[in-house]
């Protein structure tokens, strides 16, 4: 057993710890940052199989902005910061985690009968290939996404924005 | 006149009303008398038109399907714009324009409520295109097409021009007002029908070589193309479709309503046309192409439709609504119709086809002296009413006259029908249960009594006897000339049917018999 | 597209003429009548005598053309057949015309005569009337309906005609339809006729259809050549036909509607009574008279047993009728059975001699009943009396009839019933032979009866009655004669012209001719006769009245039975026509509104109904209601929380992943 | 303010420009592109009434449209993903414009929720395919899985699950539907009706060109999941439509039964593997299905600002005001029950004719509940040409006029238009659809 | 033999994103776990690219392309909420339901 995979296990387990307080969390901030450790937990497997630009982007994009917006997301909406009872729908767990179980179940079963594979971890940084690549085959999706960044951002700043008038206008 | 010969005639006498129709619509709403003139005339152009074609049809080759035409018209599913006319749609058609004509008349002085002549005219236009284009339609979708047409109109009819009084429906917690009723119930029911009507064509198209036309699927039907349980399924949803239409019992129910709740022009139309779009259905489409299970049904249908002439008959008995009797009534001469048809014999088909012309002549007229009389009376209760002979004695007269017509007086056009169609079902086709047509027969047989019995006891609360008191302080109108020459007519028809069948029969007869050759053999 | 078919008697010796012109127009005696209705319809109200001279005239007409094809007749004999195809179905062709031949022509003699004569009648009586105009149409139409089934050559015209004269009767029987009674009464005749007519239509529907035919020509030659398809339905064709002639000519139990017919006014009476409809059914008898000969002889049996038992109680309940013309009426139904029995016993001649004399001596008795009603304003007998010396001519000519009817020698009556009589005695139907002489006897009495208590005695109405004016009288004289001498065509042994008259048709006629009078039966009918009328004298006359008379023979029960008509009308309407009209009709509509409607507007119902139920209970909320049931108790965080409880998005996205989840399940694991 | 002058060219151009790949793509985009800018003409006024942002909105229904036009062309996973996000995620912004509507917050969040899930189920698919194939190219993908006869893996399966269910989502199909009634309510009129046309076809040509260009192979099993899906959703929306009140949510599950139609006969293709039978009436389907529910929209639109209330019931008799928007509406909705010689029933047609085509009893089963349900869904159509017509005016003194301004004009003319030749001769139609599947077939 | 456990974690990473979404009421935490469930996927790709050894690096650049849309959904999830918050002072989702019927 190589390292390599003995420091996956690790990881894997770290995933799957963080992931469940990630969603069990009765603190806000607590299961914020939870998710941070997922993702860092994510770029580190990343690079364990040699894709380390996309654990780049990852921990740039990820770590480095998602989270904060969610953090000013969470304090913006005056969610209650520590502990909160109320942040589950208590109601809904039964089911919730019936349906997540099941699905668990079946995906995993389905993956574990439909792959299996050695992987050869390569050596060397396969970045420059990648930027390549990005720029000539799939350039064409490279462009739309930008479409997609751009009404996300205006269409974000117009809904965010804050406008009394039409509150108070349209107010039902 | 290679203009009428070549389906351009035949083209211009199903689509010249609803251009009309259209036209219409653009005249402004202000000037009536243009729209009632325009109308009326575009009517009178239409029957014209179909009676121009009569010399140019073929009367010794009856048979063949005439002055007709094949244009590709959606290529993409081989379904073509393919028309022409036969003995047996030739009365039809020439029934259609003129009943219509007839109607317009009527409206021009006779709007019901709320008037708006325009959308009223409009719509019976269209709904002569419909009832147009099915008599002369020999594609199965462009048939379909044209027998949907005619329900939107007859739906708004119903709906907006029909029957304001409210009364509790069975099943409904609240009274719902008759027009709303009916007028849905008839689209429903109607819908129902021919939406697997459409199921039956596709059905046919693709174990048919894939064509929608009938005379090719006559022809491969007559040569055993369709059998079995796809057969047995597809004459099932036809019989589904035209049997609402017809109605037969027990898919009636949405007839009383629609016509007690329809304005009088609409009753009319209604009975005198729409009705016989389903019987024309049978004989143009399920018993040529599915012959075989035609046999094999015709039992059924000869049962179904006694069980209609009794039904009906015993219905009428019950009733205390005039138009509602008379709708009763077109479930019972329909049930003469459909017996006749069911006897897959050449007298029984024969006399469907009579049949339905003179019902839609007789129940038409029946339906515009009751409609007239409940617009003088305000009301249709005949126990309220009596004595109508000395209150509107040219109402009254004609209501007599009709209703002898209706109970199938020899002599009248009534008679053929409810005769011939008994003279057919005492001998069906060869290895037809003769036990079944004959017991039908004789129900039919007995029907005849109980029509006779309700008409004439109809007549005797609604026409006979002192009148009321109550209609002492009203002014009441007798017939006016606008009345007078929607009715007359019809009167001249019935008697002229009557005394001189073969006006009808001349036209029909060898093409039954060779329809009936081709699908049965000799 | 006249069809000239010249009849040939191969069988028989005699040779006979196509009649010629006068026969191939004889179609104008069939339009005409059409074609003057419609004039009076629309141009009587402007003429001066509204519309009843040209009825008159029509009526004449055809009586002359009558007597001119009647003259031809007996000088040179007709049998002819004309017809015009107006349809062809299937292999049927569909023909009207005209048969011009010795049935046919007695018929149009009798027919037109007596129509003539009610018409005159009836100028006058009707003057003054209500819808005057609208009732010479009427009966117009009446003779008219009579003629075209008369003069026709095939069945469907025969349908037709007879049809037509049961919608005249209809308009003239409720003629006052102001009252309901009268209107009543048009509707039961009507339908009583219908109901017969379904036997007479099923009858021909099978006759064509096993002929191939419409043709009554081609169907007894068939029927006397013994073709198989014929021969097999005979007994039961031969029975529908006559299910039909019962109702037309009043047989039991389909006569209750010719009493109920007297609500018509009197003209209408008599002309239905004495020349059309009634005779309509005897006449289809005489018309298929071959072909029941030949091959339906079973069925001849059981016309003849319907004959005997109509003549007898029909005689039997005029008896003990009071209103006059009821017992005229039932006399009538009576007179029928004679001649539906002769025709039963094979007495083809005598049924028709009968028929015709009396059509002339009836015909008299209604008009001269007319006459005394015209003049008391009433039609019971209990409030006449006396009448002889204030109406003599109505008087005499009265009496001419009631012999002529009770079959005193030498009026009309005596030599048709006669022989009718004479036909049972050869044919050896010795009871029924009784039964006839029994009702010889009745007719006898119950028309002295009817006499006495109408012109002998004291007078009882009130009022002044005067005899009636010569529009009137003047056909009751003329009937009178006829009631008289119409009998002389036919004696035996003397003159028996009546009998090449009406036998000379197509289809040969083989039947018992008395060469003499049969003393026997002549003996016996004349001494019931006589028995009846001098116990109908000494009853009425004698005693004075009604009253007195009647309780003399009341034998309880049966004359309350009688008085009852034998409870058939009760019979009727207690179980046929208010089962049907009253329960079977509310059954059905109730099933059509709260079955069928129900059944279908449920489907309706239950397509919202399931549709609100999805909407609420699974589309919307489902999930929500899922997990009501599995958590509940769950709902402890406040009132604020509670609140809360019914958010929606996650339900979608529940529903959203559970159905992931099922597919997904189903396809990899179950299918 | 540019991006909306140029809104009303750019379409126009742009199809003239766009790069063609196929038929099938060129007539699509041609549709989508037409539902973009009579969605601009629904729009002018809307926008107008109220404040709202002018630029950014036709800039966001330009994005999606957009996105639907990469979808039509796209044939590769990346790119048809990016596609539908490129569609979708202007929509979840637009949905949410009435900025001040609870309504319409809420029926944003809805939509985005479930959209945001549905495009992680599509993806999850995405990355099932590409682990067993190691391709993205759809022609590569299903050459791999023929070469090794991966057709029915369980892989495979379980990704044209998950596909189908994230773009069930967009299509708005039973189980998936739920947001559809919420967010269609909540959403300017206009851009419901985008949703409902073009945000559907969106959804319809992605799962089109995916089932038929990559799971070709598992036909059997989709067929069976989309024929059940099918089914349901036809019942489902139909009777749920019969209980609506608000015209909006009625269009919205009449639309949701629509799908149901729509995806019925591409069961059946899945099921007997003859694409071009069933793609051939899907997209004449999708075609007509968009001008006449855009049609419809529009004259709700009419009547509730007229009658101003959001249930239908209250509108009792409006017609009589205008007489011109009753036709208009009579016509859509009843083209939408597939009345002759309205343009829908040629729809139902094709779809009848090739459930039917094989006789599968799959197809004879779907067109049966087809017909039951074409009955049941003329009740709520017809009910709404009912009360405009037929019932009493509710304010017979009414003198407020009747708007219908010119933009709206132009929408109905070309919409009840295209209805009415669709429907009395639908060869055109037909021929729009025959050729995009002949040259999608192969 | 390292490829089943990582892409099995990665389901139950999908499996517990989904949990969070149906039972958290915050709507940021909605949003956080929608991140776990794409972050699933971006395993699964990187895994398989490993795992192919796909030269053209397709995995990864799929997975570039997630993350970013991803970073698009969270701004546009986040104006959304923010926007709902203006107008209803709570970002609990299971509050938003004016259209109950």
């Amino acid at each position: 057993m190589e390292i390599f995979e003995i420091v996956t296990y690790f990881i894997l387990l770290g995933l799957i710890s963080t992931a469940i307080r990630v969603v069990t969390t009765s603190n806000v901030i607590h299961a914020a940052i939870s998710l941070v450790f997922t993702l860092a937990l994510t770029a580190i497997l990343f690079l364990i199989l040699s894709s380390e630009f996309v654990a780049l982007v990852l921990v740039l994009v990820y770590i480095g902005a998602v989270i904060v917006l969610f953090l000013f997301g969470i304090m913006i909406t005056r969610a209650p910061l520590g502990k909160n009872a109320e942040l589950d729908n208590d109601k809904n767990k039964k089911l919730g985690a019936a349906i997540a179980g099941s699905i668990f179940l079946l995906f995993s079963y389905i993956l574990i009968n439909g792959f299996d594979g050695e992987v050869t971890i390569a050596s060397g940084s396969s970045t420059e290939l990648l930027g390549e690549i990005l720029l000539t085959r799939f350039i064409f999706p490279f462009e739309l996404v930008s479409f997609v960044l751009l009404a996300a951002l205006i269409g974000g700043i117009t809904l965010a924005r804050k406008d009394e008038a039409l509150i108070d206008k349209d107010q039902v | 006149m290679e203009l009428l010969t070549n389906g351009i005639g035949l083209t211009a006498v199903v689509f010249l009303p609803i251009i009309s129709a259209l036209v219409l619509t653009a005249i402004p709403k202000s000037q009536e008398l243009l729209i009632k003139g325009f109308a009326l005339v575009s009517s009178i152009v239409t029957f014209v038109l179909s009676v121009l074609l009569l010399p140019q049809f073929d009367f010794s080759n009856a048979d063949k399907l005439q002055l007709g035409n094949k244009i590709t018209w959606i290529k993409s599913i081989n379904a073509n714009y393919e028309i022409g006319i036969d003995g047996i749609s030739l009365p039809l058609l020439i029934l259609s324009t003129f009943i219509t004509v007839l109607a317009i008349i009527y409206s021009i002085e006779h709007l019901p409520e709320p008037k708006s002549p325009k959308g009223f005219l409009a719509l019976i236009l269209v709904l002569e295109t419909g009832m147009n284009g099915t008599f002369v339609a020999l594609d199965l979708i462009l048939f379909f097409v044209f027998f949907e047409i005619v329900l939107l109109p007859m739906y708004f009819m119903i709906g907006i021009w029909g029957d304001k009084t409210v009364r509790s429906v069975a099943g409904f917690k609240n009274q719902i007002e008759t027009r709303l009723y009916a007028s849905i119930k008839f689209f429903v029911f109607t819908l129902f029908g021919s939406a697997f009507m459409l199921l039956g064509f596709l059905g046919l198209y693709y174990r048919g070589n894939k064509t929608f036309s009938i005379p090719e699927l006559i022809e491969l039907g007559t040569s055993g193309a369709f059998t079995g349980t796809f057969a047995t399924l597809v004459f099932a949803v036809l019989f589904l479709g035209f049997a609402v239409k017809v109605p037969m019992w027990p898919l009636h129910t949405w007839l009383p309503d629609a016509h007690t709740a329809a304005p009088t022009v609409g009753s009319v139309l209604l009975a005198a046309i729409l009705l016989k779009l389903g019987s024309y259905g049978f004989i143009r489409i399920a018993i040529p192409i599915l012959p075989e299970q035609a046999k094999a049904w015709a039992p059924a249908i000869a049962i179904l439709s006694a069980i209609g002439i009794i039904y009906g008959s015993l219905a009428c008995l019950a009733q205390t609504d005039l138009k509602r009797l008379i709708a009763f009534s077109s479930v019972g001469h329909m049930g003469f119709v459909m017996l006749g048809i069911a006897s897959l014999t050449p007298i029984g088909i024969n006399a469907a086809i009579i049949g339905m012309v003179a019902h839609g002549v007789i129940t038409g007229l029946l339906f515009f002296l009751s409609g007239s009389m409940a617009h003088t009376y305000h009301t249709r209760d005949m126990g309220r009413l009596g004595g109508n002979m000395k209150l509107l004695p040219k109402t009254g007269a004609l209501l007599g006259f009709t209703a002898m017509a209706s109970l199938g007086l020899p002599g009248l056009a009534g008679f053929w029908g409810e005769f011939m169609a008994l003279l057919g079902a005492f001998n069906p086709l060869d290895g037809l249960n003769v036990t079944i047509f004959r017991s039908s027969m004789v129900a039919g047989a007995i029907g005849t009594v109980l029509t006779a019995g309700y008409l004439l006891w109809m007549l005797q609360r609604v026409n006979l006897g002192e009148p009321s008191e109550e209609w002492n302080e009203m002014e009441l109108h007798d017939a006016d000339g606008y009345e007078l020459a929607a009715w007359i007519p019809l009167v001249i028809l019935t008697i002229l049917i009557g005394v001189f069948p073969k006006l009808i029969f001349g036209a029909t007869n060898d093409a039954v018999v060779s329809l009936l050759t081709k699908a049965f053999g000799g | 597209m006249v069809n000239f078919n010249l009849i040939l008697f191969a069988e028989s010796e005699a040779v006979y003429t196509d009649g010629g012109v006068l026969a191939e127009f004889s179609w104008l005696l069939v339009v005409l009548p059409f074609f003057a209705a419609l004039l009076i319809t629309f141009f009587g109200k402007y003429l001066p005598m509204k519309g009843a001279e040209v009825a008159l005239l029509t009526i004449g007409s055809i009586f002359i053309y009558s007597v001119l094809l009647m003259y031809l007749h007996i000088t040179q004999g007709i049998a002819n057949e004309f017809f015009v195809n107006v349809g062809s179905i299937g292999q049927f062709d569909i023909e009207f015309g005209w048969v011009v031949d010795g049935l046919s022509i007695m018929m149009y003699f009798v027919v037109g005569t007596v129509a003539l004569l009610v018409f005159i009648y009836a100028t006058n009586y009707m003057q003054g009337e209500i819808r005057y105009t609208f009732f010479f149409t009427s009966l117009t139409l009446f003779a008219g309906s009579m003629l075209v089934l008369v003069s026709s050559p095939t069945l469907i015209q025969i349908l037709i005609g007879w049809e037509l004269v049961g919608v005249c009767s209809y308009l003239l029987i409720g003629h006052y339809w102001e009252k309901k009674d009268n209107s009543s009464a048009a509707m039961k005749a009507f339908i009583t006729n219908k109901i017969a007519d379904v036997g007479l239509m099923i009858g021909i529907i099978i006759l064509a259809l096993n002929t191939g035919t419409l043709r009554i020509s081609e169907i007894l030659y068939q029927a006397t050549h013994d073709y198989d398809g014929i021969t097999n339905v005979a007994f039961t064709a031969g029975i529908l036909l006559f299910i039909g002639a019962m109702g037309k000519s009043a047989q039991f139990p389909l006569h209750v509607w010719l009493p109920d017919a007297m609500a018509g006014p009197t003209p209408v009476s008599a002309l239905m009574h004495a020349a059309t409809m009634v005779t309509a059914g005897v006449y289809l008898l005489a018309r298929m008279f071959p072909f029941y000969q030949s091959i339906a002889s079973e069925a001849l049996d059981i016309v003849m047993l319907f004959g005997v038992i109509t003549l007898l109680t029909a005689g039997l309940i005029a008896v003990v009728q009071d209103d006059l013309k009821k017992v005229l009426a039932y006399s009538t139904v009576s007179q029928l059975g004679y001649m539906v029995a002769a025709i039963g016993s094979g007495a083809y001649t005598a049924a028709l001699f009968h028929l015709w004399t009396h059509a002339f001596f009836k015909a008299l008795l209604f008009l001269g009943a007319g006459s005394v009603i015209h003049a008391v304003h009433s039609n019971s007998m209990l409030e006449m009396g006396g009448l002889r010396k204030v109406m003599p001519k109505t008087f005499s000519t009265f009496i001419i009839g009631t012999v002529a009817l009770a079959g005193l020698p030498p009026f009309a009556g005596f030599f048709s019933k006669d022989e009718i009589l004479a036909s049972f005695n050869h044919e050896g139907e010795t009871t029924f032979f009784f039964i006839a002489v029994l009702g010889a006897f009745i007719t006898a009495f119950y028309m002295t009866r009817a006499v006495s208590l109408t012109f002998l005695g004291e007078y009882r109405g009130h009022g002044h009655p005067h005899e009636s004016d010569s529009m009137m009288t003047t056909p009751l004289i003329v009937l009178a004669v006829f009631a008289a001498g119409s009998g002389w065509v036919n004696i035996p042994g003397v003159y028996t012209g009546f009998t090449d008259w009406v036998t000379t048709r197509k289809t040969p006629i083989i039947e018992y001719h008395p060469e003499s009078f049969d003393l026997f039966a002549l003996g016996l009918g004349l001494t019931a006769g006589l028995i009846g009328i001098a116990l109908g004298y000494y009853l009425y006359q004698l005693q004075g009245s009604a009253e007195t008379g009647d309780s003399k023979i009341k034998v309880e029960p049966i004359w309350t039975v009688l008085e009852n008509k034998y409870y058939i009308d009760d019979f009727y309407f207690k179980f046929i026509i208010d089962p049907i009209k009253i329960n079977l009709a509310k059954a059905v509509d109730v099933i059509n509104t709260n079955v069928i409607d129900r059944f279908i507007n449920g489907f309706g119902q239950i397509a919202s109904f399931l549709g609100a139920i999805i909407y609420n209970n699974i589309d919307q909320n489902g999930i929500d209601k899922f997990l009501n049931i599995s958590s509940s108790g769950t709902d402890s965080f406040g009132g604020k929380v509670k609140l809360l409880q019914t958010g929606r998005t996650q339900q979608y996205l529940m529903l959203f992943l559970g159905g992931v989840v099922t597919i997904s399940l189903l396809i990899l694991f179950i299918i | 303010m540019v991006i909306q002058w140029a809104s009303y060219t750019s379409p126009l151009y742009a199809f003239e420009n766009s790069y063609v790949v196929d038929k099938f793509s060129i007539i699509l985009k041609g549709l989508f592109i037409l539902i973009t800018y009579l969605t601009f003409l629904l729009s002018i006024n809307f926008i107008e009434s109220d404040k709202y942002y002018q630029g950014e909105y036709y800039y966001l229904l330009l994005s999606s449209l957009l996105g639907a036009l990469v979808v039509s062309s796209s044939r590769d996973l990346l790119t048809i993903f990016i596609g539908i996000e490129l569609a979708s995620t202007p929509m979840f912004l637009l949905s949410g414009w009435k900025k001040g509507d609870r309504k319409s917050n809420e029926g944003a969040i809805k939509f985005f929720l479930l959209g945001v899930l549905s495009a992680s189920l599509i993806l999850y698919g995405f990355s099932l395919l590409y682990g067993l194939t190691g391709q993205l190219v759809f022609s590569e993908i299903s050459t791999y899985l023929l070469s090794n006869a991966l057709g029915d893996s369980p892989v495979l399966l379980l990704s044209s699950i998950l596909v189908i269910s994230g773009i069930g989502f967009k299509i708005s199909v039973v189980p998936f539907h739920s947001w559809a009634p919420d967010t269609y309510e909540g959403a300017p009129l206009p851009i419901t009706a985008y949703l409902s046309v073009s945000s559907k076809a969106t959804g319809f040509v992605a799962l089109i060109v995916l089932l038929t260009k990559v799971f070709a192979t598992s036909g059997q099993s989709w067929g069976v999941i989309l024929a059940i899906i099918s089914g349901a959703t036809m019942t489902l929306g139909n009777l749920v439509a019969l209980q609506q009140s608000n015209p909006v949510r009625l269009l919205a599950y009449s639309s949701i039964s629509q799908a149901g139609f729509i995806i019925a006969p591409l069961a059946v293709a899945g099921i007997t593997g003859n694409y071009q039978d069933g793609i051939f009436a899907s997209v004449t389907y999708l075609i007509i299905y968009a001008f006449m529910n855009l049609g419809a929209f529009l004259s709700i639109h009419l009547f509730s600002n007229f009658a101003g209330s959001d249930n239908f019931y209250d509108w009792g008799g409006v017609a009589k005001h205008s007489p011109l928007a009753g036709v208009l509406t009579t016509v859509f909705f009843f083209s939408l029950a597939g009345i002759p010689p309205l343009g829908g029933w040629f729809a139902k047609f094709v779809v009848f004719r090739s459930l039917l085509s094989t006789g599968e009893i799959v197809g004879i089963s779907l067109a049966i509940i087809g017909a039951i349900n074409a009955v049941i869904a003329l009740v709520y159509y017809a009910r709404i040409s009912k009360v405009i017509w037929m019932d009493e005016l509710k304010n017979p003194e009414q003198e407020q006029t009747f708007e219908f301004q010119n933009p709206l004009k132009v929408v109905g003319a070309f919409t009840v238009l295209i209805t009415f030749i669709a429907g009395v001769f639908p060869g055109i139609f037909s021929y729009l659809g025959e050729v995009s599947s002949i040259f999608f077939g192969n | 033999m390292i490829v089943q456990p990582v892409l099995v974690v990665a389901a139950a990473l999908f499996s517990l994103g989904i949990y969070g979404i149906l039972v958290r009421r915050n709507a940021v935490m909605v949003l956080l776990s929608i991140e776990l469930i794409l972050n699933a996927v971006n395993i699964n790709f990187i895994m398989f690219d490993a795992m192919l050894a796909d030269t053209l690096m397709q995995g990864q650049i799929f997975t570039i392309f997630i993350i970013t849309i991803a970073a698009a959904e969270v701004g546009i999830g986040l104006a959304i909420v923010l926007m709902l918050f203006r107008n209803r002072q709570t970002a609990n989702i299971n509050e938003f339901d004016l259209m109950k019927w």
